[in-house]
Order: C-alpha cells, then structure tokens, then sequence
C-alpha cells in the first residue's frame, strides 16, 4: 500500500529547506500535507514498521537517517518487520 | 555512421562513497581495482559517447509522474544533489548530444517504445559514482537514460531486453560519425529499507551472472523475473543489466568482478559484454 | 467482469468556458446541444467510471520529465487550476478507482507498454470541460489518461490505436464488476501560438472523421499521420479520438455533432463509437 | 529548436505568485533561470516571432497572456511568422 501525502512528504525531505523548516516546526511542515491522523501518530513515535507499510523502502530509509535515527537503530527497527509478522501486525507493531 | 565499441556494467551504491574511510583496506583496494578495471576498458574503447542506464533514486522523479524509462535529451545533465557526492569531479561538465538523443528517441517511437523525455535531468549517485570511480581518461558525452527499478510497476524483463535491441538498432542507425559504448549501473542483490536490508543473496547474483554470461534470452528472463520477485528490492537494478545484454546482442560476457559486500549493502559487480 | 458500455469523444477549448458570454446565442447554443447530447448518451450507459483521455496543457508535466502518456493511478484527482475553471462543478469529488486502475497499468506493462504512473493526476479543462459541459446525471469514477498531444515527439498513430486495444483488452479481463465508459476529449483541428492561429482546417476534419467513422485502421494510421503533420498543433488531440477508436474495436462511429467553430479556435466534433 | 530555460521561465510564468515576482522585478525573475542574454533581449521586447522558434507554441501563447499583450495583437504578431518567414528571419526578426 502506498500513501501517497506520507511518500510526498519524504520526499520533498530530501529538501535541505524542508528538513530545516521541519526541524523547528514538525507539525506545520505535516500540515502541508494530507497525512492522515493516524499516519502522523506513527511519524511523530518514529514507527517505522507502521510507516514502512506505507510508502516506498528508498524513501522511508531516507526519512530516518534525514531526522538523524542512527543507521544502526533503523536496520534493528526495519529487520523487526520481516516475515513472522503480518502486515496488520506491523501497521499497528 | 555511429558504431557501438563496448558494452559495460558497474554497481554503484552511497556507502562506496560516503562512508568509504569505515571499510576496511581490503574492501576498498579490491573494489578500486574492479572499478579501475572497468573503466580502463571503457577509455581503451576510446567512446564518444557513452549511453549510461542507471535508476533515478527519488531525484528527478516522484509518484505523480514516475516513467518506466525517462530519456535525457538535453544538452547538459546537472551532477549528482546527494551531500556525499559533492566532490564528484564532473559536476558541472556532463554534456549531452542533443542530436543522437533525438534519434534514439524517435528510433524507440516509431517502433512502438514510449520514453518519457527530459531536456533537463539529474545525475544522481547511481549514474555518477562509477563514472566517477572509474578513474576514466576523459569523460565522454553522456546519453543518460534513467529506468524506474526503484517503485512498482516496472517494466519486465522482456521488455528491458527489447529495450537493448532498440538501443543497438538506434545506434546502428544513426547516420553521425560516433563511437558509443553503454554502461549499466546498478544490482546485484541488495536490499534497501526492508526487512532483509544488508544482505547479499548470493545466490541470486550467482544465477544471474551465469544467466547473462550464457547469452540465452529465455534463460535471462526466467532467472530474472523469478530471481527478481525473491530478493532485495535493490537487486531490481538488475534490470539495466538485462538492457546492456540486450544491446550486446545477448553475446554474453566477461565477468570484471563479483565482490559480494554487505559492508556496503551491495552485491558488487563488474563486467564486459562479448561484442 | 468488468463491461465496456460506451465509448465516446467530445472536443475541448478554454474559449468555450473564458470567453462564453462573447459568443453568439447561435454558437452557444450549438455547441451546449452537442456537449449535452453527448452527455445524455453517456449518462444513459450508466458507466461506474469513466476512462478520461485527454492532453495535459502544461499543468503536471514539464519538459523535465515528459511522458508520452500518463495514467493516474491515485484514489482521487486535483480539479482544474486555470482561472476561467473555477465555477467547475467536481472541483474536489473527483474519485478514482485504484484497483481497476492498477489492473489497467499492470496489463499494460505486462503487454509491452510502458506508461508513466500518477498517484496525484491534476485534471486540466481538456479532462473537466467536457465533463463539465456535458451535464451528466452524475459523475462516475475516473481514470485519466494524459497522453502528450502538445510537445514533440508524440506517440505515432499506430501506436494511439494499439494503446486503444491494450484497453479494451484491460477492461475485459478485469475480474471486477465495473461498467466502464471511455471519453477521448481534444481536437480536431486548431492551431494555437502558431502562425496558423485561429485556422479551422475543415478539411482535414473531415477527412479525419471519415476514416474514423469508416473503421479501417489502415486508412485512419494514413489520413492521421499525413494530415497531423500539415495541419494545425491542436489537431495532435485527434490521436485521443484514435485510442478510442481502438478501444471500440475501430467498428465505427456515429457523429453527433460537428461544428467547425474558429469563434473558439476549434474544429469542434462530438461522436459515440458502435460497439 | 526548444531553448530549455525559457521554456521553464514560461512554464513557471503559470503559478501566480511567479508572476507577480515578474511584474515587480523581471530581471530578477529573469536572473533565476539560465536564458541567454539575446533570449532575454527578445522578451523584454516582447518579439513574439523570436521567442516562437524557441519554445512550445502554447507556452508562448500562455506567456503574452499573462504580460497583458491583447489577444488581437498576439495573433497579428503570431501570424506573420507565417510562410515566407525562414526560420533565420523570424529568429532575427
Ligand atoms: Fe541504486
Ligand atoms: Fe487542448
């Protein structure tokens, strides 16, 4: 499943003005887009099971390491999302 | 009339770069010299131009306009917006030939391919850190023609084939003096931003190494398309690879070097298509 | 099983809407007759979605990522942006249809196609006039297609016909149940920035409709390309007619109105396909 | 012939707040993109002929549009780039 304003909103991350705007502002830099309520709740607590559920691998990899997780932190995170766990499992991990 | 002199393939992947002082010095001396080695093949074809078949990694395109394939027909491409590649030597020298781009392009229309076309595109890491590594006497004009391998759908295996054999009859066709070499960057196994990120499936790159050095079309395309649905999503770059084979007349190749690496995530590795 | 119940065309033109109330009560009139008898007999089908194919003005796409065509694939798309468009009535209720529209992509790409996708298609008046125009009893979902009608190079004829028969083969193999309407929207003949500005060659439409309504495909590949090339830009639009004309299995159409209108820059026609 | 830069300026020419950066300040607006000093020459002087062998026929249509030129005049200025003008002719105009 893709969702779309999650994946826009990575994207347009790659953005150094981006990144420093939402720095000092996370919630006004989300409210430029159409990210659902629920999908905000899981960017805000770094979810990244729930989030990698969500959009594009490349694009969620570059989320994390532009918000300064450690890369050791998200491969422990990403690789908790492999098999044994079912999708549903992992939107709400 | 233009001739086709070579036809390379190279992986690429950030780590080579921006985090080159951490691998060890065996990594690094063995990865140098397989890029060295292929770029010294490529300046000793003395190319004119060099068509290079790399991924867009989320630069040029997005969701609300992701082509299957994106031609650049401009007269210059912009060098590589990633931090770690901003001591790229050809930053702002990446030229275009703006007539052997209109011809392939309307070669590939009139035989029923359909290319987005972008008159202004950008060269990421994929596309520049093995022109880069290389260490290549002159840098070539550039025909850069950026292939989705990144986000679903993409184009089958079969149809990367096609895309080869368009490339070699555009080549052929084109009635300008001009030497051009191919290079595909990209693959093997990797997987980025998924479960199974950092590893190396060796076995996948093992199969399709030895399903490219046969030659056999029907065996490139079932190794890949199952191969493909299996394993890392990185591994999906493999896809410029089947377009070089296909440009090469599916003659098979020298294998330059497999250097699976997971200290770099990447299945590295390096060839010379049979002319 | 999904069911094509309709395929039809109607023309577009920003004039139609800007500049309303400066044409004459008799071309108003003509043309509203058309737009809704057009409209009636697409209300009457009672499609569940409608397959939209029509140019993009410069709206999504620039020349730094330009497709030959564009599916978009999102569950909703963006209304209108020009000025004069803003009194449209689905500004912000145009809904797709995700599932059929990844079917269509899929068999598309599995057939050799290879389209750019769109999570988030901006619909520009040449999709929302026709629509807006036509007074439907209501609107049904909507998959829209832009195809490059605007900027060299385009899709050749033959391969407008083909993209024609990769839908109809898409909607029959969609195991959803779906009754699905096609409407090509854009030409026939105009010219805009050109030196032929405000020229309705009614000769070229005519030769264009006969060969459409006639059927063989043969016919139409040769009066389109030759006439294309001659005529004015606009009439590149006509190669949306041509997918239609595909889809309904080039049996034919019934012409519903023709209106060379050169008050509004545009050969205006209006036509459902036998099925 | 399609000159890259002054197509984009045209086609950016399309988002409001752009324009009104133009009309303040069209050098500066000018100075953005990469247009050749004789492109440049020929837009301050609204040489509709020059700049139509340059660009998309409808961006150039959208962009003396915006500037305000009437419509009867762009067509009577379009018009005779017309037959019996080589390429060379309209370009130098
Ligand atoms: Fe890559
Ligand atoms: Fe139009």
């Amino acid at each position: 499943m893709r969702d779309y304003w999650l994946s826009r909103f990575f994207f347009e991350m790659q953005q150094p003005a981006v990144r420093e705007r939402y720095a000092a502002d996370p919630q006004g830099v989300m409210d430029g887009y159409r990210i659902k309520p629920e999908v905000q709740t899981a960017i805000r607590a770094n979810d990244v099971g729930a989030l990698s559920a969500l959009t594009n691998p490349y694009l969620l990899r570059f989320y994390f390491g532009y918000v300064g997780m450690p890369e050791a932190e998200f491969l422990s995170r990403i690789r908790a999302t492999g098999p044994g766990k079912t999708a549903a499992e992992v939107v709400h991990g | 009339m233009a001739e086709l002199v070579g036809v390379f393939a190279a992986s690429h992947g950030p780590v080579i770069v921006r985090d080159w002082d951490k691998l060890t010095p065996e990594i690094q001396a063995s990865l140098n010299a397989a890029f060295e080695e292929t770029g010294r093949r490529l300046s000793a074809v003395r190319a004119d131009l060099v068509i290079v078949i790399s991924p867009d990694h989320w630069v040029n395109f997005f969701m609300n306009n992701l082509p299957a394939i994106c031609i650049g027909v401009g007269e210059e491409h912009a060098g590589p917006p990633e931090p770690f590649m901003k001591p790229y030597p050809y930053m702002d020298s990446m030229r275009g030939d703006p007539a052997f781009a209109a011809h392939v392009v309307e070669t590939a229309m009139s035989r029923d391919f359909e290319p987005s076309i972008s008159h202004h595109l950008v060269l990421d890491h994929g596309f520049c850190l093995p022109l880069w590594k290389m260490k290549l006497d002159r840098l070539p004009l550039i025909l850069p023609i950026a292939i989705n391998d990144l986000e679903p759908p993409m184009m089958s295996v079969r149809r990367c084939l096609q895309w080869g054999r368009l490339l070699r009859e555009a080549i052929a066709g084109y009635p300008g003096d001009l030497r051009v070499a191919i290079l595909a960057t990209g693959g093997l196994s990797h997987s980025i931003g998924e479960h199974t990120m950092g590893q190396v499936d060796e076995a996948f790159d093992q199969r399709c190494i030895a399903a490219l050095r046969a030659g056999d079309d029907a065996t490139v395309i079932h190794q890949l398309e199952d191969g493909l649905a299996s394993t890392g999503n990185g591994a999906q770059e493999a896809r410029n690879w089947v377009i070089a084979h296909g440009a090469a007349a599916s003659k098979g190749f020298d294998l330059i070097a497999y250097l699976p690496t997971p200290e770099v995530y990447v299945g590295c590795a390096f060839a010379e298509w049979k002319l």
